[in-house]
């Protein structure tokens, strides 16, 4: 992003801070929804029992896992295309 | 947009509007996780009745209940999980790109 | 949101009010396309039928009902975050 | 904004802007709601064939007609929920928030 | 839009071609993941074998073809609400 | 926005950062869409345990890959239907709208 006055640089920044937010907020409230989804099946109790918070806490360990791995995977993707770029442009 | 930059010495007005959107944004998407989450285990999707039985109303307030002890829960994890990995949020997923 | 110029604050709510929209638009093209999902499978006619106009009545009285109630605790859980605040800030 | 701030007079080019485009994305979020639903009753996902073949080809018809009418039956029985309510569109979920 | 000065007109072309662009690219995403979902279920090898690449062929002409269609009524559609209006305005 | 609007002779900043964002958000796009399908290829709703295994990680991988080689076919597929139907990238559904 050059070409961009000290001022303009740090609109850009706080936008991309935002975007990152954002998107750190997504996951998370993606992440409560799957987990809750998949471990919460006893509504005859208001409060979590034994059972349904070790399987969050299972399902929120193996979703990082898996994120990780998958995040790792990308980024190998994605510098792969940046020497045979996609279609579109 | 100040008029003089001098090393961000507090938000400026689109600033603060901004994170006011932000925080209503974020609000907003856990109801709807939520909504979606408890109707989805609730309510059947035959649509027999109109009305919400006395059993559904019960589900709805345990699943509403239990949805945010699993909020809270997730973001304890998550920030266990991050001051072990050394603070500054790194680590998930993508997020550090 | 203090501090702000009468342009800024006019500005400000003009964008709730757009974000307000935005979301009662979210909710009823959700509501529509869950109606729709839960009610409709005879594709032999081109109009609604009975039993199917009845189900989306149904669906959507059932819906807001729920939405309303789900409303109701979470805003009570709103109020209870505000004396014991959420992590990440 | 305006130079003389008179009430909101008549609407800013920014707020002619914003209105457009809210329009616009609200046509594209029916368009694909609408897409996803029609795909999903009338396609099946084996794709043994590239073509759409008649009967999905009429089903998609039908689909289209008939999710143009619960759009219209949805807005009518939430107005007619509005007015009941006494007007201002409140009381749906968190909207008045 | 009219009452748009020059450059207001500009500043809303450029806007709409953005929102265009994105509205492309999210169909384009959801392609990928409802053709991949459909498509592909063995894991035993890292490229795409014969079976998968010809469902994804199929699975996308498909997608195309039926959406195609889908847009059609769609436009016949907005152009008799023309007509008729829509609640809530 | 450009004080001469002498035709568009190269993008203003605003165009430039909006051009970023896009691109930041279509690359968020597909991480998610990836996440969201491997996961679910690969990784059992139980949670007996919070480890990935490693048929698990073996799983994810391959996973990752077909992901990305479907994402170049289905490209691959757009544009030539593009050219087919003579350039604009027009007939895509809605898009022509």
């Amino acid at each position: 992003m050059d070409g961009l006055t000290a001022a303009e640089q740090r609109e850009f920044q706080s936008r991309m801070e935002r975007k990152q937010m954002k998107e750190f907020m997504g996951m998370f409230s993606n992440l409560v929804s799957h987990c809750f989804d998949s471990c919460i099946d006893d509504f005859t109790t208001k409060s979590l029992i034994a059972r349904e918070t070790g399987c969050v806490s299972r399902c929120v360990k193996k979703f990082m896992a898996g994120s990780e791995r998958i995040g790792q995977r990308f980024q190998e993707q994605q510098a792969q295309m940046m020497q045979n770029p996609p279609p579109g442009r | 947009m100040s008029m003089f930059g001098l090393g961000r010495p507090q938000p400026s007005s689109a600033e603060k509007i901004a994170a006011a959107e932000q925080e209503m944004d974020l609000v907003t998407d856990m109801f709807n996780k939520l909504q979606q989450a408890c109707l989805k285990k609730c309510i059947p999707r035959e649509y027999r009745e109109g009305e919400i039985n006395k059993g559904e109303g019960v589900c709805i307030d345990r699943c509403a209940a239990k949805f945010f002890d699993v909020q809270l829960k997730v973001s304890e994890l998550l920030q266990a999980e991050a001051q072990a990995k050394g603070a500054s949020g790194g680590g998930f997923g993508i997020g550090g790109m």
